[in-house]
């Protein structure tokens, strides 16, 4: 092969680089821009502060499942685990004296640590479950769908948990600068993600036990500690949108989450990422999540009647990721 | 004497009710070459991938510089200072080169973060040390199989270990390459370190092994040193019986040209293919890595869309747009990507047996189970192909074997002209002389046989002309009379 | 001036009942002539669509908000986020623990559960075994039915409660676990409370299924959906009308009223609920009165829907 | 090899085959087994035709996604075209004025064929999004979930299709010797789809497909047109189960079929079908199917609390699959 080859080889390199990168994102872009002429308010500042906010929660589950579908499994109990983290944490916070626990409210970051613990709790099991026990991840995470739920349920006596301590709603309405907490905490997770997944080591690792488990281990890497620890973060996370949706709600209700998975596994596939594992990168996954909620706050924008609404929200994301796949193929 | 780097014994292992392995043994010696052989699902791969850790053992004992170790993951090998070159190619496809060369030991600084410029510099460096001529930073998933099969032996050498095991590492290549491997076992061989070497071509064994080990049917066989042995024993060892001549070739080309193809332009840089073959001909096409060989046969096969010339079929113009046109045209297509596009791994051997005959085989919708468990079993019989049962998963299958099924696909379709893409990879010497005896019949019975080999003895053994490519273009055609090897190597560097 | 913008929160059009609920709004005298422009807003059964649907409305300046959360807990934010905006939020059908709501208009959930349990206990004379098909464990109005369900059978201490399960207000759900519990319990339960018409509808069909006699059965459910009404009319069940349309329309004449002070009502309701009077739109709440389906006013009720 | 050995080799091999085969169905007895010890109406023949019968829909659906999900696909939109096609079917079978279209009632059979090409059609715009479009499998027919539940709300203006004709019923509540309708469609899709997989030239395709698809495209197989079919076929069972669904509650709703994907999937991937393709029998998804409809039934009857149900169903699904797995890795 010559020197000119090589060079051809990496500009045809560059364009596919580019199309799988941006692709789903010009779709993004253009359906921006469609609304920015449909309506006056799209490309308000206030209206776009509401997307970011409107996309904090999913664009977080979406993160953690980004991870679990990287290593091709898939991650279903993320509405329940909501649900489950935003309860029990809530309780540790509430100013209730029949729904929260003895002792509460405590202080907020007490309540915060509790949800967290949950959620990485259940992800820990997910994770022994698919790893250890080879259960497919499908039965596994639907397994934790109905048992997170039921626990959400029988922890809270099927009540909501109401009038949670200022504290605790500052991660759901507080801001700094003007940017609301939601879009802070998801901006951070966005970036640690973003960070870990291109430039450490475990992303890495976590990329070889999707790509390819058997050179995986192969290679030395642990490919059941990789996937037990791609469950813990997914589940860490839900545990982490479930205390920011209590708290911008201002209560915790057991129903909170249900078929959150979906809106999240969306995400991840409309941002690229393969549910066959090892291809994927957390800024699809960011563009994803901001289609979705843009999608949502156009149409209601501009008042389109909710069942038209079902139908054009179908047809949209069906079509951006054709727009997306043409352009692969063109290139 | 000191201790062998490696010694072994009695390893045994079964896979449900199939005993892969009954007694490993051998002995590995530092600062040599040891060839491990044996036919198709003798054992070898099962033996090495025990070695390597990546899976269990039913019972034996391993030892390492005379201690006996117990490796329960490959992480476990490779600390002990064993690396491996699988049979089967193993890439991260979406991972650049660097990456697969460096999985799971990046170099990293603060935090785990990886240093992807040293990463990048290093596998370079590597690569170019081995005239391997593959950018670091391409991804896998762009690379042809025999790039990939570099990128593995680089990957391999990396580790910088003590034992290295190379399960087939030339299945894929052309000589070229392969020459690139003996100067860098020369190399590791002079610093000390001790190789196990697999491969069913027994001209490299002679040309680097210093000592032999032959496994039978999952047994210990016979071992010693290369120089005490000639070509003749050690394949009677290894086939359990004596084999009188190496390639047969029986047929006798005609006149008659069955396939024409004219200034054929395909993938955008594979340029003016002109050539015919004839009826009982057995045609090859030679050329290094990365010539073109296969994308014109994918062209002709109707794998990849016309970009200009002419292909005429028994005098008839054709234009396949899809495999399914290519084999009702009576083509058939033995590809050389086996996992790619060759079998379907989760299938059995009926199923991959019957799978380009489904028409033929059934009646209506309706499978006609009775004749597709009558095809398997004849092409079972016809190659010779190593299994339990026609209902096994062929991912069970040896590398070889798996091979033999993709050839009794094709053979079963009764084709008029066969493309074979690298038909022997992977396939003993046994089973080699089957697969050539049933090339020059079906040649002989007025077939038409077009094949692709990087092997130049099988190329000056089978050929009755050779068409050479060079960089998407022909560089010559030689007539059987003109064949040499070094005509052939000249024609296609 | 602009004809004022008046949103409405939904938390899901889904279902028939607050599909009849948003035609009533759609049909409100007001929006047909013109003087109010209304935009219902599909809030998915979601409290956090809800809630955003809230500052969607907010950046586009509305008027007036009516509300009909998904929770009584769940909406409070809500309602906050737009009175900090200056924005009056009426509540319908669904209560919301706020003191942010300029006013309420609804029915009481408890007593249409004490209706419709009453009614299973009367006809089966206040002994025998019941069952009770509740909605989704956690929402307001399952708390509150099941609380009315309780008031009634705590009169009736013969009366023993023998299975106690969500369907989660649906009819196919509910039809299963009937089916079941029939199996369960042979010839042992004489009544059905249905939470709502839907779960009653499905026990009604697993009744069926069974080969029994829906007659040998006393089954009642709420809301008054066009199927329940019908199956009233057949005399399989009874049900207690909840006046959608009348929560719909009087939340929206109090929400104009809001933004056009000498504005005057134009919705019939008013003259058809003597029991709940305009009183100058003043009032923080608006009781809607139940009213039980009887084969006397099925036919007047099902002549409403076409 | 010897002729003893080869005889150990039969044995073992038919072991494992035993074990792949009867895995999961073990399970399920032993579910069954201390259900009947547990509660005494569990065994009863009535009882049996209830699990029976609440095992048709969601196995009819099981078995179109079987087909899909053999082919790496996955068919989320299961559960709105049920609601489609119940919809759109009813509106020709109903004697009311106002929910039936002109004419109504029609005869039966016009109304369940009109159901049937409602799924189909559906059914058909998901395998042309996906294979010709290659849009992945997840976005295109959560795509169709969305719009399809739209069309339905806007078919029917949101309301139920009540009363619909006895004739019409039949196959929701008629029975054939006892055997109740559903289950008699049940157990002929069942044999038909076992037929087909297993025997059928189709149902190679399927497989290699499925297996492999490259493979199977060098074979001379349309893999497109193969792709398109399973969608053609889930779509088609899933109008099946939407008119059924109508039959047995009486009228066709709106919200019917919500989240019937998740146990669909479920009782695939239960049943042994491997997610990625290739890999499965119809046979282990009936099983699968059944195992839900157990669990369920058996909770209902022994009166186990709603908020435990969802926790122990949770766990017990999980724990068949993990003996299943078990039992796979010691053989
Ligand atoms: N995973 C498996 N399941 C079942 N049988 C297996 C499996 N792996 C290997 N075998 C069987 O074990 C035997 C030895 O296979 P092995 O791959 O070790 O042979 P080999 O000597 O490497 O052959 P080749 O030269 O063809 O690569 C074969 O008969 C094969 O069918
Ligand atoms: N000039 C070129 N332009 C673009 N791609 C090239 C060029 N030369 C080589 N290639 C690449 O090399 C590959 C050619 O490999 P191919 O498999 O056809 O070679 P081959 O002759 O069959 O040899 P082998 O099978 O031994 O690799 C193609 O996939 C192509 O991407
Ligand atoms: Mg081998
Ligand atoms: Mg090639």
């Amino acid at each position: 092969m010559t020197a000119q080859t090589d060079k051809q080889r990496d500009a045809r390199a560059m364009a596919t680089e580019f199309a799988q990168k941006y692709g789903i994102l010009l779709a993004l872009v253009l359906v921006c821009v469609i609304l920015t002429f449909a309506n006056e308010y799209f490309l308000t500042g206030r209206n776009i502060i509401n997307v970011l906010r409107q996309t904090a929660i999913n664009g977080i589950l979406a993160i953690g499942m980004t991870f679990v579908i990287l290593t091709r499994g898939i991650d279903l109990s993320v509405g329940s685990v909501v649900a489950l983290a935003g309860v029990v944490s809530a309780s540790l916070a509430t100013t209730s004296t029949t729904a929260g626990i003895a002792g509460a409210p405590y202080p907020a970051l007490l309540a915060l640590l509790a949800g967290l613990i949950v959620g990485v709790a259940a992800g820990w099991v997910n994770g022994i479950i698919v790893s250890r026990y080879r259960v497919p991840a499908f039965v596994a995470t639907l397994g934790m769908l109905s048992a997170a739920r039921g626990l959400t349920l029988l922890y809270a006596g099927g009540k909501p948990v109401p009038a949670l301590t200022d504290g605790y709603r500052y991660i759901g309405t507080g801001d700094i600068l003007g940017v609301p907490m939601p879009v802070v905490i998801f901006a951070a997770v966005f970036f640690v993600a973003l960070w870990v997944l291109s430039q450490s080591r475990f992303g890495r690792q976590v990329y070889a036990a999707g790509g390819n488990p058997h050179a995986a281990r192969v290679s030395g890497i642990n490919v059941n500690r990789v996937k037990l620890m791609v469950y813990v973060i997914s589940g860490g996370l839900a545990g982490l949108a479930g205390m920011i949706l209590a708290a911008r709600t201002g209560s915790a209700l057991t129903q909170a989450g249900i078929a959150y998975e979906l809106d999240a596994i969306a995400a991840v596939v409309i941002g690229g990422t393969s549910l066959s594992g090892g291809v994927g990168k957390v800024t699809g996954t960011l563009i994803g999540a901001l289609l979705i909620a843009v999608v949502n706050n156009g149409l209601d924008l501009m008042g389109v009647e909710s069942y038209y609404q079902q139908v054009i929200k179908g047809g949209l994301i069906v079509a951006a990721v054709m727009l997306d796949q043409a352009r692969h193929k063109q290139s | 004497m000191a201790d062998a780097l490696l010694e072994v014994n009695g390893l045994r292992k079964q896979f449900g009710g199939v005993v892969a392995l009954s007694n490993g043994r051998f002995v590995l010696q530092p600062g040599s070459v040891h060839a491990l052989c044996g036919g198709n699902g003798a054992g070898k791969s099962t033996f090495l991938t025990i070695v390597m850790g990546i899976q269990d053992r039913d019972g034996g004992v391993i030892r390492r510089n005379g201690k006996e170790v117990h490796f329960e993951k490959p992480s476990d090998a490779l600390d002990a200072g064993i690396s491996i070159i699988e049979q089967e190619l193993s890439p991260v496809p979406a991972m650049s080169v660097a990456e697969n060369i460096y999985l799971g030991r990046e170099p990293a600084g603060f935090l785990g973060r990886i240093d992807f410029a040293t990463m990048n510099k290093n596998a370079q460096a590597l690569l170019d040390e081995l005239h391997f001529d593959i950018s670091a930073k391409s991804l896998m998933m762009d690379l042809t199989v025999a790039e990939l099969q570099l990128v593995e032996i680089a990957k391999a050498l990396s580790y910088d270990a003590e034992v290295i095991i190379m399960d087939e590492p030339t299945s894929a290549l052309g000589e070229a390459e392969a020459d690139q491997l003996f100067a860098a076992i020369e190399r590791l061989k002079a610093a000390g370190k001790g190789i196990i070497y697999v491969s069913h071509r027994l001209s490299e064994i002679f040309r680097i092994a210093d000592s032999y080990t032959v496994f039978r049917d999952g047994a210990f066989v016979g071992d010693g040193a290369i120089a005490d042995v000639t070509r003749e024993s050690l394949i009677q060892m290894i086939v359990g019986r004596p084999l009188t001549e190496e390639f047969i070739k029986e047929n006798t080309p005609t006149e008659e040209v069955t396939l024409k193809v004219q200034d054929l332009n395909t993938r955008g840089w594979v340029r003016d293919i002109s050539f015919e073959a004839r009826r009982g001909e057995i045609l090859a096409f030679y050329g290094l890595m990365g010539s073109g060989r296969s994308e014109v046969f994918e062209r002709l096969f109707g794998m990849s869309p016309n970009e200009g010339g002419t292909i005429s079929l028994f005098g008839q113009a054709v234009d396949f747009a899809s495999p399914k046109q290519a084999i009702d045209g009576g083509l058939a297509f033995v590809t050389e990507d086996r996992k790619g596009t060759g079998l379907v791994l989760s299938g059995d051997v009926r199923a991959n047996i019957c799978l380009a005959q489904l028409e033929q085989l059934s009646r209506g919708q309706a499978m006609q189970s009775r004749l597709e468990a009558d095809a398997a079993q004849k092409m079972i019989e016809m190659f010779g192909i190593k299994t339990a049962s026609d209902r096994l998963e062929v991912s069970g299958l040896s590398g070889g074997n798996q091979q033999k099924v993709v050839l009794g696909r094709w053979f079963l379709t009764n084709p008029k002209v066969l493309l074979l893409d690298e038909p022997t990879r992977g396939v003993d010497v046994g089973a080699k002389r089957e697969i050539y005896r049933i090339m020059s019949d079906f040649a002989a019975a007025g077939g038409t046989v077009i094949m692709i080999s990087s092997e130049t003895d099988e190329v000056l053994g089978m050929a009755d002309r050779v068409v050479v490519l060079r960089d998407g273009r022909i560089s010559g055609t030689l007539d059987r009379a003109q064949l040499s090897a070094e005509t052939l190597v000249h024609l296609a560097a | 001036a602009d004809t004022p913008k008046i949103g409405a929160a939904v938390y899901g059009l889904n279902a028939e009942f607050m599909q009849i609920w948003a035609a009533a709004l759609e049909n409100h005298p007001a929006v047909k002539e013109g003087k109010v422009e209304v935009t219902v807003f599909d809030g998915r059964y979601d409290a956090l669509v809800q809630q955003e649907q809230f500052e969607t409305m907010i950046t586009q300046g509305y008027d007036a908000i009516i509300f009909v959360p998904i929770d009584i807990e769940a909406g409070a934010t809500a309602v906050q986020l737009a009175a900090d905006e200056g924005i009056p939020v009426f509540g319908s059908n669904t209560r919301v623990n706020s003191d942010q709501l300029t006013a309420y208009v609804g029915s009481d959930d408890v007593q249409s559960g004490y209706m419709e349990a009453k009614y299973v206990l009367d006809q089966i004379g206040c002994t025998g075994n019941v069952v009770i098909i509740e909605g989704p464990i956690g929402q307001s109005a399952q708390i509150q039915r099941l609380e009315g369900n309780q008031k009634a059978l705590a009169e009736c201490p013969d009366v023993k409660v023998v299975e106690q399960q969500t369907a989660n207000w649906s009819r196919a759900e509910a039809q299963t676990l009937m089916e079941n519990w029939l199996t369960a319990h042979p010839g042992e339960i004489a009544g059905i409370i249905g939470q709502n018409d839907e779960m009653a509808l499905g026990a009604i069909e697993a009744v069926k299924a069974a080969g029994l006699n829906v007659s040998d059965f006393a089954i009642a459910g709420i809301d008054g959906v066009t199927d329940a009404l019908l199956a009233v009319k057949a005399g399989d069940m009874a049900s207690i009308l909840q006046d959608g349309a009348a929560q719909a329309q009087g939340a929206l004449d109090l929400a104009i009223k809001a933004v056009q002070p000498d504005y005057e009502p134009m919705s019939p309701i008013w003259e058809a609920y003597p029991d709940m009077p305009w009183n100058g739109g003043a009032d923080a709440e608006y009781s809607v009165p139940w009213t039980p389906v009887t084969l006397d006013n099925v036919d007047a009720l099902l002549e409403l829907r076409q």
